[in-house]
């Protein structure tokens, strides 16, 4: 049980702090970067804007916290999901290794593409 | 308003059936009538045969609880009345295995009360000559909600994960557990943790948060439990960053 | 049939079964204790009181003052060194349970805080809001898990006493679950299976009570004590019988006709003052006020409704913050039960039959005339309740006997022999009973709850608030024909698993036993005294009755009652004075 | 007769769970819904990051994005992934204060007030984004 005592804090911290920002912030990062100005509610923001904050030390930081915490989010969520919602118990090992490996995948590839 | 209403009891007789079925009985209406009335009247004048406790009739024993149109309810304490026209659907707890009729068996409860230590736990004992354990009316009220609970057990038949995994503590033996945490008199806490912090602890929980709807004690079972992951959570974050302090 | 051997048995698994099981296991961990209870402990019935339990811990308190209200207020039918007794070890009971967690409500400095009760003098009633019961059980029964050498056998219901070589030698018990009879044996069995409230149609008392334990001793023929005293509770809601505790008069409630009037100024109880006074109006005892509120229906000042004359309790000027702090539970009761909110509205209430003072004979140590066996709570009269039990000394009552029955058991155990003799013919003789009216056998057609509606009738009309001769006749007369009918009953349910209609049946075969030793007690007992009003006897007469009856079951015919004298040590009977 | 049955060994009867259960009650089916908004979220993440790697190629790629952005399909599918964002965000505030208790001095603050802060910092948090972005 030790094993599973040490993960399951961890594991739950991250999805909580993912849950948070990605409540906070995903909204209005959706709303003014995809929708508004594909409805012509908005004018997109221009590139210079969107470059300098995405390169800004700060911009970087947030972007990569939100993105890797909010993949861990999702990867808990979704392991919890697939386990309870379809009984899929036996699957356990399987599910848990695939959620939180495709989030691992994915946070390097953020990393690398915002730190680049 | 109606003269009689249909009752329609899950029934199972395990001598007799593999399975449960359906029953039907008329019974006369009275606004009065609470659920539970309109059972005894089926018990007393039309069919000795259906089983089901019930004691206190004041919504404090616990005993009565049940699956009344799907939802899990005090039958004292739940109205006919708001549920005519009918038929009111009758039905065991859900998630426990039925022993007969709307009696089922609670063993799985009892035994993981006893696992989180629910009393209060002292390195030394006082004794009465040395008078109470002071508490302020400010740390009474820090657990006293938690304390409401009258072990009707609506939560664990609200609660899918307990359904889905009968391993799982469940959310009343969580509370109680909160409730002796949050005792300024208790020094329980450590000894409570390697039981609730296992994955059939907290961890099983995904917060449906039903049970706190359905606690006729507004005893929020769920927040107690989510209240606990976040100190675990930031247990574990001290544990690593000062692995030397306690445990 | 499956024998279980223990050394102390506790039948019940309410405030006092779970005290004694634990002072079982402190006394001497190596004690094989067991409880036996019809219903999980946390259902017990201890559950439901909810004002509070007195026991001096304030400086301007006595014990002296907290012996005299309640020999006062027993009317001098106490044994007044049980009393003596009762009061001094109430305090390290009442902390002992402090140290298990209740609870308490508290004073801003940490000490736990009193109120006002019914009938005493100085507040001394310990409270956990008005859930006190609620939270002494749940307290007790959460400490007794940690005692491992308790072992328990939940829904078990014992129907026998098993009985030889003149002492207790364990029970037989019907396991609900499978239908199974089992003996059980012991050295020493302690009763602690509550009141029988049930007897009566309008009770605070919840289903489970249906006095257990004092059928079973009576039919071993262990006396029951004073069983002519049944106290009514003067504000249960009606139609439900639920009960508004007296600590909604303790915190300043008034009692109005209908008329709005403080009636209790009427009746030798004191002015009406804003504010409560201590054993005067509204504090009064429950006895005499339960009797005003007839006398106030007989002068037609009593509100009529569907469920029976009513008067009003109003707690409205006490305000919102108060009620939810000291009396929330009256107001979730009165908005479950009643639709109304007291903060805003009137409560209709009436008496409702509330506690049986007495009970088994025990002695200050709770052993019964026969060896081995041990009665504490509501099933036993030690006595400190008399002709009337004051208000929140009953779960008090609870922990100091339950404690001294359960530490002079598990001492008798310790030096008793192993149970032998004619237990397994015993046993086997009333599985035989037990199984034969599951199968049907012998049955006339009657139904348990026809005959069940039958007794609580024949009890209210004969021997309710007020008595007499002739209504006390007929309901000695309507309860031996019951008696008769009950054995014509039949079963609709003859399976094994979990049979309630068997366990109703023997409940009602209980209850016509203590019906039996009602009636026939207040038939003895000609004069009026507290609970016992008899409208042929209207005085007190201590030449004849400063004493306790005894009522002995006869195999055929009524009951055999004797009188035993009072104990008085120090305060000799006066006259009863409240609010003067 | 129950051929399972045994006497004095009673067989217990235990339902078992459909696999679809969050179909039987409304509550059950929101808190499916609740547990599924993290998809989007995962999707929304890795657009953000797509979006952010057209940023770092120039404004020729940023603009290719978003024309694709001004699809027919594309728009609808974000508007539904909005929708679930704002499901996700307005679910995640209401259960903060089920697990954070404030204490100022010796008086725990009213979950009210925990819910109401909540919603300020998500007021304040979405201002920033639109002020940063210069819109």
């Amino acid at each position: 049980m030790t094993g599973r005592r040490l993960r399951e804090p961890g594991l739950w911290l991250l999805f909580s702090a993912g849950g948070t920002l990605a409540a906070l912030f995903l909204p209005v990062l959706a709303a003014v970067l995809w929708v508004a100005p594909a409805l012509g509610w908005l004018a997109a923001p221009a590139h210079d804007v969107l470059a300098a904050a995405a390169r800004s030390v700060a911009g970087r930081l947030f972007l990569t916290g939100l993105i890797v915490l909010a993949l861990f989010h999702w990867a808990h969520r979704f392991r919890y999901t697939l386990y309870d919602g379809l009984q899929l118990y036996h699957l356990n090992q399987l599910i848990a290794v695939l959620t939180y490996g495709v989030a691992t995948v994915l946070s390097v590839a953020a990393g690398v593409v915002v730190w680049r | 308003m109606p003269q009689t209403v249909t009752i329609e009891i899950r029934r199972y007789r395990p001598e007799e059936e593999a399975e449960p079925t359906w029953q039907r009985y008329e019974v006369p209406f009275w606004r009065e009538w609470m659920v539970l009335d309109a059972l005894n009247y089926i018990k007393d004048h039309v069919d000795g045969t259906l089983s089901f406790r019930w004691s206190c009739r004041m919504g404090v024993c616990g005993s009565c609880g049940m699956m009344v149109n799907g939802n899990p309810a005090l039958t004292c304490a739940t109205y006919l009345e708001t549920l005519v026209p009918g038929p009111v659907q009758v039905e065991p707890l859900r998630g426990f295995p039925v022993i007969r009729d709307l009696v089922c068996d609670l063993t799985d409860f009892i035994t993981k009360l006893q696992r989180v230590q629910p009393w209060i736990v002292r390195e030394t004992e006082g004794t009465p000559a040395q008078g109470e354990y002071r508490q302020t009316p400010d740390e009474l009220a820090a657990y006293r909600p938690y304390a409401m609970c009258i072990n009707c057990l609506l939560c664990y038949a609200a609660c899918p994960i307990y359904e889905l995994e009968p391993g799982f503590l469940g959310p009343a033996v969580i509370a109680l557990a909160q409730r002796y945490n949050l005792d300024s008199r208790d020094q329980g806490r450590e000894a409570r943790m390697d039981v609730l912090s296992e994955h059939d602890g907290i961890w099983a929980c995904t917060l449906v948060g039903e049970c706190s709807t359905v606690c006729p004690k507004h005893v929020d079972p769920a927040g107690a439990i989510q209240r606990y992951k976040l100190d675990a959570a930031v247990a574990w974050v001290k544990a690593l960053v000062l692995p030397r302090s306690g445990r | 049939m499956e024998t279980h051997v223990h050394d102390v048995l506790v039948i019940g698994g309410g405030g006092a079964g779970l005290r004694a099981a634990i002072a079982v296991a402190e006394t001497d961990p190596a004690l094989r204790v067991a409880m036996v209870s019809k219903v999980y402990p946390m259902r017990s019935h201890t559950v439901s009181a909810e004002g509070g339990a007195a026991a001096v811990i304030k400086p301007d308190d006595s014990l002296d003052a907290h012996a005299y209200d309640t020999i006062s207020g027993g009317e001098w039918l106490c044994d007044q060194d049980a009393v003596e007794l009762f009061v001094r070890e109430a305090p390290e009971e009442m902390l002992r349970l402090e140290h298990w967690g209740c609870p308490w409500n508290r004073e801003p400095d940490g000490h736990v805080a009193v109120r006002a009760f019914g009938g005493m003098k100085i507040r001394r009633t310990w409270f956990a809001a008005d859930k006190t019961g609620f939270h002494l059980l749940h307290a007790l029964f959460q400490t007794s898990l940690k005692y491992a050498s308790i072992a328990r056998y939940d829904e078990w219901f014992v129907t026998r006493l098993l009985v030889g070589e003149g002492r207790c030698l364990g029970v037989v018990a019907l396991e609900l679950a499978s239908g199974e009879m089992h003996a059980l044996l012991a050295k020493a069995v302690i009763l602690a299976t509550g009141g029988g409230g049930r007897v009566f149609p309008f009770t605070t008392n919840a289903n489970i009570k249906t006095g257990d334990g004092m059928a079973l001793a009576y039919r071993a023929g262990v006396p029951l004590k004073d069983m002519e005293f049944v106290q009514y509770h003067p504000t249960g809601l009606p139609f439900t019988g639920i009960l508004i505790t007296e600590a909604a008069r303790s915190e300043g409630g008034w009692l109005l006709n209908k008329d709005g009037y403080r009636y209790l100024q009427d009746y030798d109880l004191g002015r009406p003052e804003p504010t409560p006074v201590l054993r005067a109006m509204e504090l009064g005892p429950r006895d005499r006020l339960s009797q005003a509120f007839v006398k106030e229906m007989e002068k037609g000042r009593t509100i009529e409704t569907a469920h029976g004359h009513v008067v009003h309790l109003d707690v409205r000027h006490l305000g919102e913050p108060v009620i939810e702090a000291k009396i929330p539970f009256v107001r979730e009761l009165c908005l479950t039960y009643e639709h109304l909110d007291p903060v805003h509205e009137l409560i209709p209430v009436r008496p409702v039959v509330h506690y049986m003072m007495g009970g088994v004979h025990t002695d200050l140590t709770g052993a019964t005339p026969l060896p081995g066996l041990y009665a504490a709570g509501e099933t036993a009269c030690v006595s400190i309740n008399g002709a009337n039990r004051l208000g929140s000394n009953s779960l008090t009552e609870i922990l100091v006997f339950g404690a001294r029955a359960g530490r002079a058991a598990a001492a008798y155990a310790a030096r008793a022999p192993a149970p032998t003799g004619p237990t397994r013919a015993q046993a086997l003789d009333e599985e035989r009973r037990v199984l034969s009216k599951v199968r049907g056998d012998g049955g006339g057609g009657e139904r348990v709850a026809t005959i069940r509606t039958a007794m609580q009738r024949a009890l209210e009309a004969g021997a309710g608030i007020y008595r007499d001769e002739v209504g006390l006749r007929r309901a000695a007369e309507g309860i031996e024909g019951l008696k008769a009918r009950a054995q014509g009953v039949t079963l609709d349910d003859r399976s094994h698993t979990f049979n309630t209609e068997v366990v109703a049946f023997l409940e009602l075969e209980n209850m016509l036993d203590v019906a039996e030793a009602i009636v026939h007690a207040a038939l003895v007992r000609r004069e009026s005294r507290g609970a016992h009003q008899r409208t042929d006897f209207p005085a007190r007469d201590d030449n004849r009755f400063l004493a306790h009856s005894l009522a002995y079951r006869s195999p055929n015919g009524p009951p055999r009652v004797d009188l035993l004298p009072v104990t008085i040590t120090r305060w000799p009977p006066g006259e009863r004075v409240y609010g003067r | 007769m129950n051929p399972a049955y045994r006497r004095h060994h009673p067989k217990w009867y235990r339902a078992r769970m459909p696999i679809f259960w969050w179909f039987r009650k409304a509550a059950y089916f929101r808190f499916i819904a609740r547990e599924l908004t993290s998809v989007f979220v995962a999707y929304s993440s890795v657009l953000l990051l797509v979006q952010l790697r057209a940023v770092a190629a120039g404004p020729e790629a940023l603009a290719r994005f978003t024309a694709w952005l001004h699809l027919r399909p594309v728009v609808a599918l974000h508007v539904v992934v909005l929708l679930a964002l704002l499901f996700h965000t307005v679910t995640w505030l209401h259960l903060a204060p089920r697990a954070i208790v404030i204490r100022l001095g010796r008086r725990r603050v009213p979950d009210v007030a925990v819910l109401l802060g909540h919603y300020g910092a998500w007021l304040a948090a979405s201002g920033l984004v639109v002020w940063l972005l210069r819109l």
